[in-house]
């Protein structure tokens, strides 16, 4: 399989303090990869950098065997880089439906000023985009609720719904940021249902979580990051015995294994 | 938007068209014309500043936009001899471009940053106008005449102006709204209400911003070109910062999340409250004060959203979940 | 140019900008804790002023003491905005530029036609002038670079040391985050917004002696410390002290160069700083990229 | 670990917390809709009240954002209804009394030409008076000759004296008072050589300098540079270095404000060590205002224009209007002074033209002239040939000029208007008269 993305001795310092210290990670095409750490292991950071937030201190990071350190986020999102917040980070404003609409806008070939004359070709244009919606929020089971506020909706549907928008950008690689946090055991099913569907679709993922349970069932390879370093990356049972991890987390007292 | 929000919308776009452009045969009060016709302005510039606040921009700097439209525009007649109807578009090209200019400076200045450095613009453009004698100095520019008659058409009086300011105005709706309705709007709307996550939907921030500081100073622009042809007299205070602050009030007392009929409102109410009150005298600013604080503690959305306070057609509750949402917020927050 | 010439304008620049920066520190504080952009700051300042003189003039109280008075009044007055105005709108920083332009024009409006048309000038409570090597600088001038000094130093102290300042600083950087600690916000909030007037007010009593006061006195010197505000950046109180004094001793030096131009200068440093630093000599870096 | 890079914004622009109680603001809001409502009923009805016959409508539009606009705003109140309680005046047989329309202007010319606007098209007022502020002058000054108003101002636009212009006449004489203001310094100060003008950089501060140059420089004295300053300025310390470090004989002040900006400027002059003693000024200060500000050391050897309500013994007509202006506001204030000629002027006009219909009117003044009391002495008006305008367009009156020493006012000269007009021409070519 070929490599999708990888980082070369990423680091990132904040004032002096590293967050992200030398991460050599690599991300194979068609696979889940799990992303664990104590709080402050520099999960989030290390997404951020991926997605072009925060400038990178040194090192490099590599898609598709192009270089994007540097690059700007909005770029990267349309290179094929997706991403769901860790919280609801939504358009709380909008219907679902506006939502996932949004999540097409790197989709347009049509110009601009042909978009402003609202031109037959757009409409077609935007017509098809429509319906691609309609296929994206059917396919995540969110149909009933597509004119609901983002706002209204209950908690779970929500971090479905960050995930439908990232998926409305095509991505080729999907980073989700703690996708179980603060959900039901429900809910939590449904949700590894959907990210399980996602790759099938042959959608590459990278999951941050604490939910330990979910991780160990899902992911094909988990990285442990501690204190901005990576100390583990092996399949979900031998991380489960890795004495350093263990020791990474009992030193933190923030998770059990 | 919706399609039933937007057959409303055009139907109340046609009442109002109808209503307006009868309204001269039903008065013929001139001064009341005159409220008319600087209200059509001041409804121009308040859709400038929505249209930059649409895409999470706030500005207090669109009086000095307005201004260079206005001078480009005095100046192109006066000095260079061009007609008014030549003068009027390239007005707003310039305005454009000194937008664009300005725009790639200060666009990138964090949140409060940017509302400051507009008011700095605007400043700076009061002092380039009033310093240069080529732009008449402190004194502005005097007689600058009024927009070229087209065949039996002189535009003196007030109703030519009054249907020219009006086709203006129209024009300067329907394409914001068509912008507004094209997925540039709908990249505005989400930059405004999400940054962080409109950039991982691969929208160019800047260049979406830099868009909405040309195209909303273009509409200031156009405001100004024909402005100064009305009022057929400059000069560099008529635009200053106070100026552009009451722009900013026409917005947020109409409402600030209807883009169009929000400064259409405000407008109307800022410009033609003062003038009820005149009969207040020396005392009319303290009424007129009263009455902006009222309005804005007690309609927090403006005006607009009257309807829906008294629970006129909600479908769905305004604030159906207050607990809750406040955690989310913060949690939302918290990302960014 | 001579060595005293320098330090004539550099003197001069100071006590001006000096002013600059106690006002511009409260609507820092404004800013960053309440979240207010205060247009009525000029006219707190210039209540200050009048407040001042008054005390002075018709009561015959020492000018310190009435500057006490000054700043005692003016903060029950901005408690009173803020609870009857501001506090159903806090937060969101719009609905309170407006509602504060509103408390402008009363305010202006109210002074002219209470306090009556004369402009008023104070006899300096301190006669002469003080000659510091070559130059002379008016008495009234160096007692406000003192006074401007120490109430800075004040600030710090009560921003760094005290327990209602950290308080604030927590609450500008998270105010969730703050009330979830126990911090009770309303109470930061009411604080902030009146040690920002207060210190508006102290400027204004600061400058009675030295320039005329006058119910628009106010106007100008807002303008000038929003430009301190976008020199210095408006996170921090030292962007409001460097700012300050930018603003101060551009203008010092340039209308001795220039004359009139001096605003342009002004603006054309301005518009260096924000060119390279979009937030400001002290302000927050960009956060697009 | 998040760092945002964006703390003071961290939270969104726009947030509003979510408060409760629903239902009170629902009643609140409909009480706020009712209480609108019922408000502009009453403006609209306070407005349309009725008025009485045979009433000639004056409108005047102030800046009653200042001082000197609500001063003048009382004084003129105070005339016309003293005029109006003498029985008004007769012309042709008929009685007329005036109803006086005051609006604020703010000192912007959107304001003012609203208030024009309706002063002009709702209130459809023939006459108006003592415009000060000269945006709403200029802003106005095309509706107002379009719709034939006598339109007699007291600010001191030279815009105003375009001869295009056929109903507009200028009263105040700030314009031709410091022609005679350089003949008496000469007299004064006869060592003097060279000057220094301190200036405001607005329209009139300019126009003054400019004219005040030409003055200086026919009598003799020359101007070694014009120092500008913003009109808001309230710090001219590095000014009054830079006109010190010029060291001239006299310092002079075009365009000055008459209150404690002046003052400020003095003091600044002193405190940078400027003791010639030789200060001018054109326009009449307000002493009582720019001595709070400035010592009295730092006034000594001001010579300027005073106002005879300012001399131990005024002339009767300025004491009467200092004593009724007293006893009606409880306070005496000067500050409306050079604001109000025109009303005189206007009752005059009305009986030389024996009518009140604005365009005879005008053309006799245009043509005739006219010569009226003001209060602060008999004056006339002028053409304007070095402005182009061969009509009567301008005013002159009897001017007093003071020095001050020992922070009183001494009087020194007093130019009859005949001789204004005189140095006038002089310095600016014959024809006037």
């Amino acid at each position: 399989m070929k490599t999708l993305l990888e980082t070369r001795k990423l680091t990132k310092f904040f004032g002096g303090l590293a967050a992200v210290h030398e991460v050599d990670f690599q991300v194979r095409e068609s696979e889940i990869v799990g992303l664990i750490g104590p709080n402050g292991a520099g999960k989030s950071t290390f997404f951020n950098l991926i997605s072009g937030f925060h400038p990178v201190t040194t090192g490099t990071i590599l898609f598709q065997e192009r270089d994007i350190t540097g690059v700007k986020a909005h770029k990267i999102a349309s290179l094929g880089i997706a991403r769901a917040f860790q919280a609801a980070t939504l358009f709380m404003e909008l219907s679902v439906f506006d939502n996932v609409f949004n999540g097409l806008h790197g989709h347009y070939h049509e110009p601009a000023w042909k978009a402003f004359l609202h031109l037959s070709s757009v409409r077609k244009e935007e017509q098809g985009a429509r319906e691609r919606v309609r296929e994206i929020i059917d396919f995540m089971g969110l149909a009933d609720h597509a004119d609901r506020k983002a706002r209204n909706l209950p908690h779970g549907h929500q971090k479905i719904l960050g995930v439908c928008i990232a998926m409305a950008t095509a991505p080729k690689l999907l980073l989700l940021d703690e996708p179980f946090t603060g959900m039901h055991p429900e809910e939590t099913a449904v949700m590894i249902r959907v990210v399980e569907k996602i790759r099938d679709s042959g959608v590459t993922i990278v999951i941050v979580e604490h939910n330990m349970e979910a991780v160990m069932r899902l992911c094909d390879r988990i990285a442990v990051l501690n204190q901005g370093r990576k100390i583990a990356e092996a399949e979900p049972q031998e991380i489960a015995h890795n004495p350093e991890v263990i020791e990474a987390y009992l030193g933190s007292d923030e998770e059990e294994l | 938007m919706n399609r039933g929000s937007r057959k409303k919308g055009i139907i109340a776009l046609g009442c109002a068209c109808l209503i307006l452009a009868l309204l001269p045969f039903f008065t013929d009060s001139r001064y009341f014309m005159h409220l008319i016709i600087m209200t059509c302005i001041n409804i121009m510039l308040g859709l400038s500043f929505s249209m930059l606040f649409s895409a999470g921009l706030v500005t207090m700097g669109a009086a000095g936009f307005w201004g260079i439209g206005a001078y480009t525009s005095a100046l192109l007649v006066l000095k260079a001899g061009l007609s008014f109807w030549v003068a009027m578009p390239l007005a707003a090209l310039a305005t454009a471009c000194v937008a664009f200019i300005v725009g790639l400076v200060i666009i990138r200045a964090p949140g409060v940053a940017f509302i400051i450095q507009t008011m700095i613009v605007n400043m700076i453009l009061v002092q380039v106008f009033g310093h240069f004698e080529f732009f008449g100095g402190w004194a502005g520019l005097l007689d600058i005449p009024a927009p070229n008659p087209i065949g039996p058409i002189t535009f003196t009086g007030k109703t030519a102006n009054y249907y020219l300011i009006l086709m203006l105005l129209l024009v300067n709706i329907l394409a914001f709204y068509a912008l507004y309705t094209s997925r540039i709007g709908r990249a505005w709307s989400a930059i405004r209400l999400n940054a962080r996550l409109a950039e991982t939907l691969s929208v160019d921030l800047f260049r979406y911003r830099l868009v909405a500081f040309i195209i909303s100073s273009a509409g200031a622009g156009l405001a100004g070109s024909f402005y100064a042809h009305y009022f057929q007299t400059l000069e560099p205070n008529m635009f200053n910062v106070f100026k552009s602050i009451y722009i900013q009030i026409y917005s947020i007392l109409g409402g600030l999340n209807f883009y169009i009929p929000g400064p259409v409102i405000g407008a109307a109410i800022i410009t033609f409250v003062p003038e009820l009150l005149r009969i207040g005298k020396e005392i009319e600013p303290i009424l007129t004060g009263a009455v902006l604080i009222l309005l804005v503690i007690f309609l927090p959305g403006g005006i607009l959203s009257l309807p829906d306070r008294l629970g006129f057609f909600t479908k769905e509750p305004l604030a159906a979940s207050s607990g809750k949402n406040s955690v989310q917020e913060q949690q939302e927050k918290r990302v960014l | 140019m001579t060595i005293e010439l320098f330090s004539q304008l550099l003197l001069n620049g100071l006590s001006i900008g000096l002013i600059y920066v106690l006002v511009a520190s409260g609507l820092i504080l404004l800013l960053g804790v309440v979240r207010i952009f205060n247009f009525a700051h000029g006219e707190f300042y210039m209540l200050g002023a009048f407040i001042t003189f008054g005390c002075c003039e018709f009561l015959h109280l020492n000018f310190f003491v009435s500057i006490a008075i000054a700043i005692v009044l003016v903060t029950i007055l901005s408690l009173f905005c803020y609870r009857f105005i501001f506090h159903y709108i806090r937060g969101d920083i719009l609905l309170c530029t407006a509602a504060s332009i509103g408390l402008s024009m009363m305010l202006l409006r109210g002074a002219l036609l209470s306090f009556g048309t004369q402009e008023r000038g104070l006899h300096p409570p301190f006669k002469g002038s003080v000659g510091i090597g070559q130059v002379n600088l008016p008495a009234e001038k160096v007692m406000a670079i003192l006074l401007c000094i120490g109430v800075m130093f004040g600030l710090y102290w009560l921003l760094m040391r005290t327990k209602v300042g950290k308080a604030m600083r927590a609450v500008k950087l998270d105010n969730e985050v703050a009330s979830l600690q126990g911090i009770n916000t309303t109470r930061i909030y009411q604080i902030a917004f009146a040690a920002g007037c207060a210190l508006a007010a102290l400027a204004g009593g600061i400058m009675a002696p030295v320039f005329s006061i006058t119910p628009s006195m106010g106007h100008s010197l807002l303008l000038n410390c929003f430009m301190a505000l976008v020199v210095g950046g408006m996170q921090s109180m030292l962007g409001g002290v460097v700012g300050g004094l930018v603003v101060g001793l551009v203008l010092s030096f340039g209308m001795y160069f220039v004359g009139d131009l001096s605003e342009i200068l002004l603006f054309a440093v301005i518009g260096v700083i924000i060119v390279f630093k979009p937030g400001g000599l002290f302000g927050e870096p960009e956060h697009h990229e | 670990m998040q760092s945002s890079g964006y703390t003071v914004l961290d939270r969104p622009l726009l947030r509003r917390e979510v408060r409760p109680g629903g239902g009170i603001m629902k009643v609140k809001a409909w009480l706020l809709v009712v209480l609108l409502v019922a408000f502009s009923v009453c403006v609209v009805t306070g407005a349309v009240h009725a008025q009485g016959v045979k009433t000639l409508k004056v409108g005047t539009v102030l800046p009653l954002n200042f001082g000197l606009g609500v001063d003048t705003k009382k004084a003129l109140e105070m005339l016309v209804g003293q005029f109006n309680d003498a029985g008004g005046i007769t012309i042709k047989g008929q009685t007329y009394k005036v109803q006086l329309i005051v609006y604020d202007d703010k000192w912007t010319a959107e304001a003012g030409r609203a208030a024009l606007e309706r002063l002009v098209y709702q209130d459809k007022v023939q006459y108006i008076i003592s415009i000060i502020s000269s945006p709403t002058m200029v802003s106005g000054l095309n509706m107002i000759e379009e719709n034939k108003i006598l339109n007699l101002f007291s600010g001191t636009s030279l815009r105003a004296m375009n001869p295009k212009l056929r109903y507009t006449f200028g009263t105040s004489t700030t314009r031709t008072s410091l022609m005679p203001l350089w003949a008496v310094a000469k007299k004064i100060f006869p060592n003097a050589k060279t000057t220094v003008f301190i200036s405001p950089n607005d329209e009139g501060g300019k126009a003054r300098a400019a004219e005040e140059k030409q003055v200086a420089e026919a009598n003799g004295i020359k101007v070694l540079d014009t120092l500008f300053h913003p009109r808001d300025a309230v710090d001219f310390t590095a000014l009054a270095v830079k006109a010190k470090s010029l060291n001239p004989d006299i310092m002079d002040y075009p365009g000055a404000d008459s209150g404690t900006q002046f003052g400020l400027e003095l003091k600044a002059v002193h405190a940078a060590g400027f003791r010639g003693n030789a200060h001018l000024s054109a326009i009449a200060p307000k002493l009582d205002e720019v001595m709070q500000v400035a010592s009295i050391e730092a006034l000594e050897g001001l010579l300027c224009n005073i106002k005879p309500t300012e001399l131990p013994n005024p002339p009767p007509l300025a004491k009467k209007f200092k004593d009724d202006f007293t006893r009606t506001y409880g306070k005496w204030s000067e500050a409306a002074f050079p604001w109000i000629p025109a009303w005189p002027a206007l009752l005059e006009a009305f009986k030389k033209a024996d009518s009140v219909d604005p365009t005879t009117v005008s053309d006799y003044i245009a043509s005739k002239g006219l010569f009226w009391d003001r209060i602060d002495g008999p004056a006339r008006m002028v053409r304007r040939p070095d402005l182009g305008n061969t009509k009567y367009c301008d005013s002159v009156s009897e001017a007093l000029y003071g020095q001050i020493k020992q922070g009183k006012i001494v009087h020194v000269a007093t130019m009859s208007r005949d001789e204004v007009v005189a140095t006038c021409e002089k310095v600016f070519g014959p024809g006037w008269k």
